[in-house]
């Protein structure tokens, strides 16, 4: 079968992204690229643990966070999550309408997280906690907005398999591209879990 | 055949979009080995220094940067992309696989490491090269005036993305693409090895990104993660380097213990003695590399506790480092062992590297090491294993593998005065150098004074450097003479034992017509001493799926590399920094974004141009 | 695990043991999120109340993390389910640089 | 093996240990060497063996048993590394804790000179390209030379005003890198055991003049020692004598700002109280009137990248200067 072929509900494999040798090396090398990612962000959580209270000129963590924000940017990330597993599930049942409804949610929510996010950075920066303030202030920016600009990947990702396969079926080949981009998206959460307790909570109390 | 338009495209375009690893192979050693000769005149200038006490040849500055440019080059434009030569040539064609995962992405991670390695050399043109030695330690290089270390940072950076790449898609490739019967264990050594270096670049090269960031973000954006005025600390970036450096050194070591396992067992002609601990040892040593980067900060002031630790830690490596060694040597106990310039160089590497060996754990005792660090003790140690064992090696793999890459074959009587000139002069230049190292000179000193009585043994070391030099142009010209005669040889030329001999010479662009059956380790052999003539065939001739070429690799290198140059000079030069930071960033988008757009399904080598091309193999 | 060939059709009674198969994963997936939820807000209510030493509630919010991080991996992205070897290994050997990482960088820097 | 003793110059050489973390050191590296030695002598016997006797010989092309393994050996040749390396590794921890300094050594070491304050304390702090050495208690700062009582623990706090160094005394112990910032300060205790000079060096990359940033390190008898501090002590800053006021007057102009002489001036440089006296200048050139006229108007060329200005003299200045300097003497 070719795989640019849209798939129908006959000969809809059990696992469209792995049904293909492609799809299964997409799967496992991007499994395998999350494995070095967590590297990545436990260096960038090190880093901000060992300098978290080298506050320099800076505020203390504890006078400028807002709980409140970022607990509503935490609660739109997990149901973000949510959407995306859901999506998921529409595309293992070859739903594509509900498939690309559940991820548009996705999509919205992820910017709407983005939009708190820039939100609270700007609040901090007229508090005077800047990039520049102190050791505090550059690990903060830097492991934050490390996690923000892999939400800012993961929007226009899925914005561009939208749009580009609006009016397209599933298929072997582009099936394993949404089901990359939502384990992507669970990996984003998953860190956002770490920031808001590490950073948040535990910043909130010294 | 659909991939004639490919045809008439010129030579060069061929290369440039090339997604097929033979070529990819190709590219890194012809990159790979320009840097070693570039890292090598380096050496040279830092030897002709220090020939004797008080010179005036490299000083200062200029001396720092010849050296740090020295040790950069070596590691990560030299030494790295040989390696990934030999993986990209070899892996596929041992497991019995036609490509690798991701033939895009192998193209993609070549080229960055090529525009990062440009990059970095560049700044010998533009100001300055980078001056605070390869580790770069904070805040010496925050301090660091000039662009030097940017170039460094964003240099590095660049090609350091193009090795990530490069270690997912061999793992990928390893775990999914062997041919039926390739279990694990009855892979090649040099594959495991290769499993196991892919997976330690994996999970040491984030922490070295995210390191190169925190400098660029310190140096450019007036961060403060290094600056002790403003509640930084350097020791951050020095357990950041090393997390990574440590299992760096590994990871270039592993390749080379797979080509000297390849290497001995086939012209013992025997299999490898001790198979299945051979495997372990390589893969204990890349999870014990993970644990003892902290050897190299035995003075920084962890406290005892720590450093015994990791003192105790790092000697457990000589375990399955010395299964190892002993493993070889009882390969050949026993073997009809015939010293081609390829076993030769494998065979000058077992007692090199167990001195280089040998003195790492010397190192290892932590207090005795408040003497050796920083000394050209420590220098002395790590060319043992790296040029000692390393790059004897890769000098082996490369007279080894040469036939398979090339199709001919290197003169043997050049090689084997490119292998004693080599190695004589190896020996006579640090042999010399753990003597300094205990009589007081520390490293990374461009000059020392006449009365401390360094002048003799640095003479002899720098002779010793002349040699090596010697032997390298004499490789250089074999090359040439080689090239020049053109000889084709066979496809099988040293009686091997794996499947990479298993297929005629040249390699054919989709490796095996038929994907061969396994039936055991050294697999070849196997079917040789079964008296057949070649492997057995594991599926009919059908058609072959191959990737299409692409220009968008070397393109979005050349984004990124642009946007490189931009950030170095983003504090400096304004707008037109600006500009190249947004446009370079540009194009690499945009190119990942075609690579999203564009369907990309290959196309298919048809069964009857197969039959015509390979008459007589029946179907 | 499925090769190129099999995909080629799945047959109407696999269909609907997958279509039951599914709906239990929804209801799996309906849970851990509730969960999720429930522990965010108990994370942020042991710190934002006083009732917990700063100490505990640390240490609380900690596991309340890894318990998410476990939602995640195993109930969302099915770590756990067959075909899943190489990844745990990934992710593990990752997990297991990571905690060497964030502890030195805390521990080890005075 | 001996052979290696008395190799090198002996105020700078590992090998010829002459303090007591310097000696503990040369045992441990002897050790470790004699391990070493072992192993690679059953290698090379190994080795050499198989290399004359395995070699292809014309005309046999038999092709030899394919042999997969040997337990007996592997587990021989993974146990008796392991025994080598706990012979290795036990020394080494121990040698480890008693090179640090804890609340528990200072104790012993307390006990053992029946002095009752404890060990002294000498603040180092590296500077690109020169080393301050503070006696906190004693109330006196030198630079690039450091003096010690022979036969004495002193404690050592090590910090850096810059970039990172390491302070090495080779013949004396090993050596301790100094840290930006108060929060990275080392500690390390010295104890020499012979009087003499020795060599000092910095042995991490720290810029430009790395190479060039050598100290001295003068190892005196106590009474010398004691006597060297008080008169330290009572150096003051005050009218030099009348041949060298012109001297005076232009360092007072010109180089107060940053070298402190007595009680008075900055110290982005060195302190020169009691330079006259120093074997070197800038650590590096010998100590004549000729070198202190080139360093004054050349540090540039002779330290690339330091922190003294070049000056541009004429050369009845840099006499006056230079006649000045090495007044500067402690006082009697
Ligand atoms: C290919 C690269 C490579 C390899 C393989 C090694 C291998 C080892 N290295 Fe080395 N090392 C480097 C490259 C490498 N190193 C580099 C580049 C540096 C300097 C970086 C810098 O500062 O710029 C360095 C520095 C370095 C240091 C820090 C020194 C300092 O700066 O103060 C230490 C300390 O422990 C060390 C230890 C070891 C050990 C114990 C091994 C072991 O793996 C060796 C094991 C092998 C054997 C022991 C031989 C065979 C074994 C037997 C025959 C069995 C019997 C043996 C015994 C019982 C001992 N190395
Ligand atoms: C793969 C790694 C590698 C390799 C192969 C080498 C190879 C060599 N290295 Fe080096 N070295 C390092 C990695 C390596 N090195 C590192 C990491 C450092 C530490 C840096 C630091 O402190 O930051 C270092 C440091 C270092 C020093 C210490 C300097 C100091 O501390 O002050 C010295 C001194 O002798 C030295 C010498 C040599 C020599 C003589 C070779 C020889 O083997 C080289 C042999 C090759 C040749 C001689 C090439 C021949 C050249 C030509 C044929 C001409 C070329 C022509 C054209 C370009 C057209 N190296
Ligand atoms: C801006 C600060 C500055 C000024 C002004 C300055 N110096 Fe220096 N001087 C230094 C520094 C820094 C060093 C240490 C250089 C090194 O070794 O790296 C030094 C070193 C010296 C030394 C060697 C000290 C030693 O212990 O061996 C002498 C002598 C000296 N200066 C003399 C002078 C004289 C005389 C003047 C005035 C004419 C002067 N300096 C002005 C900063 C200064
Ligand atoms: Cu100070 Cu090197
Ligand atoms: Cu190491």
């Amino acid at each position: 079968m070719d795989v640019g072929q849209r798939l129908t509900d006959q000969n809809f494999p059990e696992s469209p992204e792995k049904a293909t040798l492609e799809g299964k090396n997409k799967f496992l090398g991007f499994w395998l690229f999350l494995g070095g990612e967590t590297v990545l962000f436990a260096t960038l959580f090190g880093t901000y643990l060992g300098l978290r209270n080298s506050f320099g000129k800076g505020p203390e963590a504890s006078e400028i966070f807002q709980l409140p924000i970022v607990f509503i940017a935490t609660m739109i990330l997990l149901t973000s999550s949510l959407t995306s597993v859901y999506a998921v599930l529409a595309l293992k049942e070859n739903r594509v309408k509900a498939m690309r409804g559940w991820f548009f949610v996705t999509l919205l929510l992820g910017v709407a997280f983005l939009g708190l996010e820039i939100y609270e950075f700007v609040h901090y920066v007229h508090e005077g906690h800047t990039f520049t303030s102190g050791a505090f202030g550059s690990a903060f920016y830097t492991l934050v907005g490390f996690h923000g600009g892999h939400v800012l990947f993961g929007v226009l990702w899925i914005a561009a398999l939208l749009v580009r396969n609006s009016g397209r079926g599933l298929t072997l080949y582009n099936s394993p591209k949404y089901y990359l981009f939502a384990l992507y998206w669970h990996f984003v959460d998953v860190v956002w879990v770490f920031i808001f307790t590490v950073v948040y909570l535990m910043g909130k109390v010294g | 055949m659909s991939n004639a338009h490919a045809a008439n495209k010129s030579v060069l375009w061929d290369w440039l979009t090339t997604v097929d690893h033979k070529k990819i192979g190709i590219l890194y050693l012809i990159s790979g080995g320009f840097f070693f000769l570039v890292g090598g005149l380096e050496a040279l200038l830092i030897r002709i220094q220090l020939m004797g006490p008080e010179m005036t040849f490299l000083t200062g500055d200029l001396y720092n940067q010849v050296l740090t440019m020295h040790g950069t080059t070596m590691i990560f434009l030299a030494a790295m992309p040989i390696i990934f030569a030999f993986m990209n040539a070899v892996v596929p064609l041992q497991i019995g696989a036609r490509d690798v995962a991701f033939p895009f992405l192998n193209s993609l991670g070549f080229w960055l490491f090529f525009f990062g390695g440009v990059l970095l050399n560049l700044s010998w043109f533009l100001g300055g090269a980078p001056d605070a030695g390869w580790t770069a330690y904070a805040p010496l290089s925050t301090q660091s005036s000039g662009h030097g270390v940017d170039f460094y940072v964003l240099g590095l950076q660049i090609s350091g993305a193009g090795t990530l790449m490069g270690g997912i898609n061999f793992l990928v490739t390893i775990i999914n693409m062997r041919a039926p019967g390739m279990t694990f264990m009855r892979m090649p050594l040099f594959t495991w090895t290769a499993f196991v270096t892919s997976g330690l670049i994996l999970f040491a090269f984030p922490a070295l990104t995210i390191g190169f960031f925190l400098l660029m973000f310190d140096r450019i954006f007036e961060a403060n993660f290094f600056d002790a005025n403003m509640g930084g600390n350097a020791i951050i970036w020095e357990h950041i380097f090393w997390i990574f450096g440590h299992p760096e050194v590994y990871i270039l070591i592993l390749p080379a213990f797979g080509i000297i396992s390849e290497v001995v067992a086939t012209f013992a002609k025997k299999r490898l003695f001790g198979y299945s601990a051979m495997v372990f040892a390589t893969v204990l040593i890349g999870f014990l590399g993970f644990m003892v980067w902290a050897h190299h900060m035995f003075t920084v002031g962890l406290g005892p506790v720590a450093n015994s630790i990791f003192a105790v830690a790092t000697m457990a490596i000589a375990i399955p480092t010395g299964v190892k060694i002993f493993n070889w040597i009882f390969t050949m106990w026993g073997g009809r062992n015939r010293f081609t310039t390829a076993n030769l160089f494998s065979v000058g590497f077992i007692p090199t590297f167990v001195m280089g060996g040998v003195t790492g754990v010397m190192l290892a005792a932590a207090p005795a090491d408040y003497q050796y660090h920083d000394s050209y003790f420590v220098v002395a140690h790590f060319h043992y294993v790296i040029v000692g064992g390393l790059i004897l090696g890769l000098f082996s793999g490369l007279y080894y593998w040469y036939p398979r890459m090339f199709g001919v074959m290197l003169n043997e009587t050049l090689g084997k005065w490119n292998f004693w000139t080599f190695f004589i002069g190896f020996h006579l230049t640090f042999f010399p150098q753990h003597f300094l190292g205990l009589m007081g000179m520390p490293r990374r000193y461009f000059t020392y004074p006449e009365e401390f009585q360094l002048g003799s043994l640095n003479f002899i070391s720098t002779i010793g450097a002349i040699g090596m030099t010697v032997g390298t142009i004499i490789f250089v010209i074999n090359i040439i003479v080689t090239h020049a005669k053109g000889e084709k040889v066979s496809g099988d030329p040293w009686d091997g034992r794996t499947l990479e001999w298993a297929m005629p010479n040249p390699t054919p662009h989709y490796n095996f017509l038929q994907t061969p059956l396994v039936r055991g380790l050294d697999a070849l052999w196997i079917e040789k001493m079964a008296g057949n003539k070649g492997m057995t065939p594991a599926e009919p001739i059908g058609d072959i799926h191959m990737p299409n070429n692409s220009i968008l690799p070397f393109v979005m290198s050349l984004g990124f590399f642009i946007a490189g140059l931009g950030f170095i000079y983003i504090n400096t030069a304004g707008l037109p920094a600006l500009i190249a930071v947004i446009g370079g960033i540009g194009i690499g988008l945009v190119c990942m974004f075609l690579r999203s757009w564009i369907d990309d399904h290959g196309y298919h080598i048809h069964k009857e141009d197969l039959l015509k091309e390979n008459k007589g193999v029946d179907a | 695990m499925a090769s190129h060939e099999e995909t080629k059709s799945v047959h109407h009674h696999t269909s609907l043991q997958k279509k039951i198969k599914l709906k239990q994963e929804r209801r799996q997936h309906n849970v851990s999120f509730v969960m999720m939820i429930l522990l965010t807000i108990v994370a942020f209510a042991a710190i934002a109340s006083d009732a917990v030493s700063n100490q505990v509630a640390i240490l609380f919010i900690l596991v309340l993390a890894a318990v998410q991080v476990f939602f995640q991996l195993y109930v969302w992205m099915h770590l756990g389910h067959k075909g899943h070897e190489f990844p745990m290994w990934g992710i593990a050997s990752g997990l297991l640089i990571a905690v060497i990482t964030v502890g030195t960088l805390m521990g080890l820097i005075w | 093996m001996l052979g290696l003793m008395g190799c090198g110059n002996p105020q700078l050489s590992a090998l010829q240990p002459q303090g007591k973390g310097a000696s503990a050191l040369f045992d441990l590296m002897i050790l470790s060497l004699a391990i070493m030695v072992v192993v690679l002598v059953v290698v090379f016997i190994l080795f050499g063996y198989v290399l004359v006797k395995f070699r292809e010989r014309k005309g046999d092309d038999t092709i030899p048993e394919q042999v997969e393994g040997n337990h007996m050996l592997e587990v021989l040749w993974t146990a008796i590394p392991i025994v080598l390396l706990l012979v290795l590794a036990v020394p080494t921890v121990m040698t480890t804790f008693d090179l640090a300094v804890s609340e528990k050594s200072a104790e012993e070491s307390k006990d053992a000179s029946g002095d009752k304050e404890g060990p002294m304390t000498i603040n180092v702090t590296a500077h690109q390209y020169w080393w301050e050495f503070e006696y906190p208690d004693q109330g006196v700062i030198t630079s690039q030379e450091l003096y010690l009582p022979v036969d004495e623990r002193v404690n050592v706090n090590l910090s850096s005003a810059d970039v990172i160094h390491s302070f090495w005394i080779p013949t004396i112990s090993g050596k301790m890198d100094t840290n930006p910032g108060d929060k990275l300060e080392n500690k390390m205790w010295l104890h020499p055991e012979k009087v003499g000079t020795f060599q000092g060096a910095c042995a991490e990359l720290c810029g430009d003049s790395h190479a060039l940033m050598y100290f001295k390190v003068k190892v005196l008898e106590k009474e010398e020692f004691d006597a060297w501090i008080e008169s330290m002590k009572n150096t003051k800053y005050d009218d030099a004598p009348s041949q060298v006021a012109e001297g005076q007057k232009i360092f007072e102009n010109n180089c107060l700002s940053c070298h402190a002489v007595g009680d008075k001036g900055g110290n982005v440089g060195p302190a020169l109280t009691g330079f006259a006296d120093n074997e070197k200048v800038a650590g590096i050139l010998e100590h004549n009137k000729d070198n202190i006229k080139d360093w004054i108007n050349n540090p540039q060329d002779i330290k690339p990248g330091n922190n003294m200005p070049d000056f541009n003299f004429n050369e009845q200045q840099l006499d006056a200067l230079a006649d000045y300097l090495l007044e500067l003497k402690t006082a009697e």
